[in-house]
């Protein structure tokens, strides 16, 4: 089973249609998942990351977002094909979804065992008392203490952990193929972070289901990813396996971003390295590479040729110029530099 | 409530009796029957007294009586006016709860289109025509000019419409903007995400997760719009000739009938709190997180 | 305590500060707080969200006043302060917020939000006082051009800046940074760190550092103090406290923290902590932590532990010890 | 992904680039002040805009209108009763034979008055009351607010018409019936946006930094709450103006000789079946009032609000 692709995304293109204009959110967005893998999504707010992968079952709100674009194929089937309620019986019955917000996520008038049940309902066909009975097994899965108790409160009784894990609950009731877990643990305190990823481990060993795992933390992506795609200003700057992006990163973004973050084991302390000015405003999507004004190697091609997608060896693929053989000579310049790379410092 | 209630009646009575002079006062009457009917009264007994007793009296639901018809209390008049009052005022709140709704719900979900456009206009109308002026403009061209309804009296439910309708128009276009913004907020929520995310189809979202949160905030200012189709009505009966409460107010108004308009006023004011309160409560009923937090004190 | 050195600048001694909540609930912010910081070092304050972290800091620069113990700044009772010495107090005394929307008034410009400092205190006028917030500007990496911009057309990280700037203002000498990174993309969160960092290098500033990132508090502090509801339950030198974390809640803490590497992410041993923080309006009798804690034993909850020194510079407040 | 041909791009385009420190950091567009693009969204709302010209028709009725006509308001004539619209008389008469034009343009001004007088008064009221509230909170904000919370539970018409039956009618008693219990709405605005600001970390800033209580008043609270009030304000006046033409319909607004719109309506009515125009007139008036002052509300409602904004 492993090794074969469940949803494979392919040059998605997404806009939003603003009251200010078009904002270019998705500019040729491909990855795709293997099953049974973990494949996180990293990138800063604003990159793209999030609407990439909600526009794949039609999650963003249309309008004022629309899909311009790309083609995506879940299990054999076209997504982008499909009638909206074709779609219905895929959301929730083999794809289930997390936000990242467990305070807002649920419905605040409606009881948790309910709002576990009606998914069940719907793709399942169970009866109420089914899944009733299913929804409280969901509750002792995801580790709530008194699931029966749990099952008749309303969200608002619920800590922010304990809501999380109600989420997952409905995420994975189906039985879901893919889980879509969007900044899972952003809002938790790292105690609380620990216990749901914990979880969303052991769950998916459990029931064997592939995950796309957006983050903006490559802290929680260490644990838990298989591949990792680096994204910025809509579009994919690197993709690999977690050994390629952590060991061998090649995009200047990808190495920034390692660098900029402490890290608890290291003994020593060395200056963090700061990547000077802001992401790019996506009304104006810039001509070439977009990282190129906050990149300390970028070339003059950089600035007017957006690069392709080069491979470097295995699934690893680095959308920057410095890959063009040509650019060889500007590599070598800097590969003793990189290392003391965190000299550069500051605000300015 | 209580507290709102005990600051009403004692401010409306100590007002009424701070009027120079005394009811009987000017009027042909001799000094002897003045003291007599003063007597009578009880107006002769200290302020406070009296106050004692007017409470007193209020708590034993007595309103008390009319000075200057006599045989006539605060309490005939409501037994007489107010089941027609509150039939109008039914009236009203239901054209204007299920049309309000309706409308605000329909703008809400096609945001944008010209049914949004056109519920609002509805709404912007019933906001900037008072009661008073839309009763007439529409006995003029709906009673008189098309004759499809009776101008004026309370004869069977055909003459109900008119009065009813605009009586309720302002509350309808309050409820309509309302429940459309409202509509717009929830849809734009989190775990309208959620719902969707399971798979859900666009009429199930709507049913049961958009309409019940949409209509909570609602149902918060449903208070002081009962009191505006209360309020509303004095005017509303008086120009169609309704025999309701309101209309008996308005004369005892007219008349300066003041023990009549102090009963009347603290009826109305008590009426209101006390629909205040229902509002309350149902608010408790209808949302769980209060519901927890008065189970919780 | 750790005091006896002579320059140390600030000492918070006992400190407490309750919140009323309704008639009878009551809310310990910070219940019994006791820590000094020295001249130079960058003290770190660490814990997950309602520890009282941030009530520690805002209580520091005088916004809360205390309902128990004192704080000490240079010797003098902060609270005792009158007049002129209030003022000359929060000169010295300066913060830096945590959320760059809200720290900024919106409907004023940079130039303003910056010269509001210099006009409280009476530091510059006219022609000087554009000047030297054109300095200001400078100092956190931004332009002169930028003073007659409005908040809201900047980044979240230039915000941030900006924040500081308008605390630098005043030339302070002391500086409470409560969370001023975590609202930030962590592309950005170092270009913060790393200002900081050279501000206090420069002007020989003295911070406390106010922070859920164990990581990046580590990466900045000389100490750090772990808070946990209301308490300060560990306090020790930076590299020895994530080097030996004894209190059992350090322990989990830090082995929480995911770490950007997969292979020593893979061979770690993690303890998980079981459970949430309790409501801090209703919290555990005895220990506040036992709740939670893998060790907890009979006395724990019954006796509350005091902070107490284990390890030259390292005290816990733990019964384990 | 599409990419460049390869002819584009030659070799010497991979040479480094030098780049400038503080460059990412510029601002290009002209900076914006806050009221600036209040405006300029307001002015983009055509609704917002015709209540703004409605608005300035009727100011134009009430203070230019008089000038036009050679009629007074209160002249009656016995020989010219219920004229309908002429040359002589644009409106026509009513039963006393009074110019409606006339009449109109001073009701005009005079439902105006009410409605601006009874929100100022609600606005100092409201802002003062709310204001100390708010911003002192504790035990002085417990007792303001259960005061606060049970005059909200009165009915302000029930009040009003009680208080005209006892003081009696005449323009500032109506003014006065109208504000008794109306600031309240103002004051619960003002405290509510009192005490959410004075949390924001820009006034904790200011605190820090050592501003005094009237300085942080100045420079914070009023500048970021003044919106929400000027909007209040926008539905205070037209609610006013209601009040008093429902008031003048059960006889207790403004007693003669004044006339208000409330008033005209009035009169008008009692001879609607014969003489329409004499209730339309006035109708007119009052729903252009309303609208006016409701798509103007609206309009800055919606060219404030902060989800708009960033």
């Amino acid at each position: 089973m492993a090794g074969e692709r469940l949803l494979d995304v392919k040059n998605l293109e997404v806009s939003f249609y603003t009251y200010a204009g078009k904002v270019h959110a998705v500019r040729g967005v491909s990855f795709h998942v293997n099953r049974g893998e973990t494949l996180a999504i990293v990138g800063e707010s604003g990159c793209g990351k999030t609407v990439s992968v909600q526009s794949t079952i039609k999650l963003i709100p249309m309008p004022p977002g629309k899909i311009e674009g790309g083609t995506v194929l879940f299990d054999g089937k076209d997504l982008t094909a499909m009638s909206d309620r074709d779609l219905q019986s895929v959301r929730g019955a083999e794809i289930g979804v997390i936000f990242q917000d467990p305070m807002t996520s649920l419905n605040p008038t409606m009881t948790v065992g309910r709002q576990i049940t009606e998914g069940l309902i719907k793709h399942q066909r169970l009866s109420a008392q089914e899944a009733k009975r299913r929804a409280i097994e969901m509750l002792s899965l995801v580790e709530i203490p008194n699931p029966k108790e749990r099952f008749r409160q309303y969200p608002h009784q619920f800590s922010g952990g304990m809501r999380q894990r109600v989420m997952i609950a409905i995420a994975l009731s189906c039985n879901p193929k893919l889980l879509i877990a969007d900044e899972p643990t952003t809002g938790l305190d790292v105690t609380i972070q620990a216990q749901i990823l914990d979880l969303m481990k052991s769950l998916q060993t459990k029931l064997d289901t592939s995950i796309i795992l957006i983050t903006h933390d490559l802290g929680v992506v260490s644990k838990l990813a298989d591949r990792i795609v680096v994204m910025y200003a809509g579009k994919v700057a690197e993709a690999g396996t977690s050994e390629d992006i952590f060991y061998n990163a090649l995009h200047p973004y990808t190495q920034a971003l390692l660098k900029s973050v402490p890290r608890l084991h290291e003994e020593t302390k060395r200056e963090l390295l700061a990547i000077p000015g802001t992401p790019p405003d996506l009304f104006v999507p810039p001509k070439g590479c977009a990282f190129a004004p906050r990149c300390s190697y970028a070339m003059r091609v950089c600035l007017d040729h957006q690069p392709g997608d080069f491979a470097a060896g295995g699934s690893h693929t680095v959308a920057c110029w410095l890959m063009d053989p040509r650019a060889a000579h500007v590599r070598e310049r800097h590969a003793g530099r990189a290392e003391d790379a965190g000299a550069r410092g500051g605000a300015s | 409530m209580l507290a709102a209630l005990w600051v009403i009646v004692t401010a409306t009575f100590f007002l009424m009796h701070a009027i120079p002079g005394d009811p009987f006062l000017g009027e042909k009457v001799t000094e002897a029957i003045r003291q007599n009917m003063l007597r009578k009264y009880g107006l002769d007994k200290p302020l406070w007294e009296q106050y004692v007793i007017y409470l007193g009296n209020l708590l034993r639901g007595d309103f008390g009586t009319s000075l200057k018809m006599l045989h006539r209390s605060v309490n005939d008049m409501i037994r007489d006016g107010f089941p027609v009052s509150a039939l109008l005022g039914l009236e009203a709140l239901a054209y204007a709860v299920t049309l309000g709704l309706l409308l605000g719900t329909v703008a809400g979900f096609r945001h944008n289109t010209w049914l949004d456009y056109l519920a609002m206009f509805v709404a912007l109308i019933g906001i900037s025509v008072p009661g008073f002026i839309m009763g007439g403009l529409m006995q003029y061209v709906i009673g008189l000019k098309l004759r499809w309804l009776p101008i004026a009296r309370w004869e069977g439910f055909r003459y109900t419409i008119m009065p009813a309708a605009a009586l309720g128009l302002g509350t309808l276009a309050v409820m309509a903007r309302m429940m459309r913004t409202s509509v717009l907020e929830v849809t734009s929520q989190d775990y309208i995400k959620t719902a969707k995310a399971k798979g859900l189809s666009q009429r199930e979202i709507v049913f049961r997760h958009v309409l019940r949160n949409a209509i909570l905030p609602i149902v918060t200012i449903l208070g002081p719009l009962t009191a505006g189709i209360v309020t509303g009505s004095f005017v509303i009966e008086l120009i169609f000739g309704i025999p309701g409460l309101g209309k008996y107010y308005v004369q005892s108004i007219f008349n300066r009938d003041y023990t009549l308009i102090l009963g009347t006023t603290i009826f109305y004011a008590v009426l209101l709190v006390f629909l205040n309160f229902l509002v309350d409560v149902a608010y408790g009923i209808i949302d769980p997180r209060i519901r927890l937090m008065r189970g919780r004190e | 305590m750790v005091h006896d050195t002579q320059d140390t600048v600030l000492e918070v001694v006992n400190l407490k500060k309750y919140f009323q909540f309704g008639r009878r609930a009551v809310l310990k912010a910070v219940d019994d707080v006791t820590f000094s910081v020295r001249k130079g070092e960058v003290f770190g304050l660490v814990g997950e969200s309602g520890c009282g972290k941030t009530t520690v800091g805002r209580t520091i620069v005088g916004l809360y006043s205390p309902t128990g113990g004192k704080v000490l700044y240079k010797g003098e009772d902060t609270s005792r302060l009158k007049g002129a010495e209030v003022k000359k107090f929060k000169r010295r005394v300066q913060m830096i917020f945590q959320d760059p929307y809200a720290s900024l008034d919106p409907r004023m410009t940079v130039g303003d939000i910056i010269g509001e400092a210099l006009d409280i205190h009476r530091l510059a006028r006219g022609k000087e006082r554009l000047a030297r917030i054109h300095e200001l500007l400078n100092i956190v990496g931004l332009s002169a051009e930028h003073a007659s911009r409005f908040p809201h057309e900047f980044s979240g990280g230039q915000r941030q800046r900006i924040g500081i700037a308008r605390a630098l203002a005043v030339d302070p000498e002391f500086i409470v940074a409560d969370e001023p990174i975590s609202a930030l993309d962590v592309s950005i969160q170092a270009q913060v760190v790393n200002l900081l960092s050279r501000l206090r290098e420069e002007r020989g500033l003295t911070y406390i550092f106010i922070a859920h990132d164990l990581a990046m508090v580590k990466h900045l502090s000389d100490n750090v103090g772990v808070m946990y509801l209301g308490r300060l339950v560990e306090l020790a030198p930076s590299a020895e406290l994530y080097k030996n974390p004894l209190h059992p809640y350090t322990q989990g803490l830090l082995s929480a923290i995911p770490i950007p590497d997969p292979r020593v992410e893979r061979e770690r041993k993690r303890i998980v902590l079981e459970g949430e923080v309790p409501s801090p309006v209703n919290p555990p009798k005895g220990c506040k932590f036992q709740t939670r804690c893998r060790h907890a034993k009979p006395v724990c909850r019954e006796e509350d532990p005091k902070l107490k020194p284990v390890a030259p510079g390292h005290f816990a407040a733990c019964h384990l010890y | 992904m599409r990419l460049a041909s390869a002819q584009e791009i030659t070799q010497d385009m991979f040479e480094p680039l030098q780049l400038r420190a503080g460059e990412g950091e510029a601002i290009t567009r002209p900076p914006i002040s806050y009221w600036r693009e209040v405006a300029r969204r307001f002015r983009r709302n055509r609704l917002a805009v015709a209540g703004l010209v409605i608005l300035v028709t009727l100011l134009a009725f009430a203070f230019i209108g008089p000038l036009l006509t050679p009629w007074d308001p209160r002249e009656q004539s016995l020989f010219d009763t219920n004229k309908p619209p002429s040359a002589e008389h644009w409106f026509g008469t009513d039963n006393l034979g009074r110019d409606l034009f006339a009449r109109l343009c001073y009701g005009i001004k005079i439902s105006l008055f009410v409605g601006v007088m009874a929100a100022l008064i609600d606005l100092v009221v409201g802002v003062i009351y709310g204001g100390i509230s708010g911003y002192f909170g504790g035990v002085i904000d417990d007792v303001m607010m259960r005061i606060v919370d049970i005059l909200y539970g009165i009915p302000y018409i029930i009040v009003a018409i009680l208080l005209l039956v006892v003081i009696g009618p005449g323009l500032w008693s109506v003014i006065l019936a109208m504000t008794i219990t109306g600031w309240v709405g103002m004051a619960r605005l003002v405290r509510g946006q009192v005490l959410q600001l004075k949390e924001q970390e820009f006034v904790l800033a200011a605190r820090v930094l050592g501003a005094s209580h009237l300085g942080i008043i100045l420079r914070h609270l009023i500048p970021n709450a003044m919106g929400v009030i000027i909007v209040q304000m926008t539905f205070t006046i037209p609610a006013a103006i209601f009040g008093e033409a429902f008031l003048s319909f059960i006889g207790l607004g403004v007693p003669l000789p004044l006339a208000s719109l409330g008033t005209m309506a009035n009169d008008g009515y009692q001879y609607l079946r014969i003489y329409p125009y004499q209730l339309i007139i006035p109708a007119i008036a009052i729903i252009m009032t309303m609208l006016g002052f409701n798509f103007v509300g609206d309009g800055l409602r919606d060219a404030l609000d902060p989800k708009l904004r960033r």
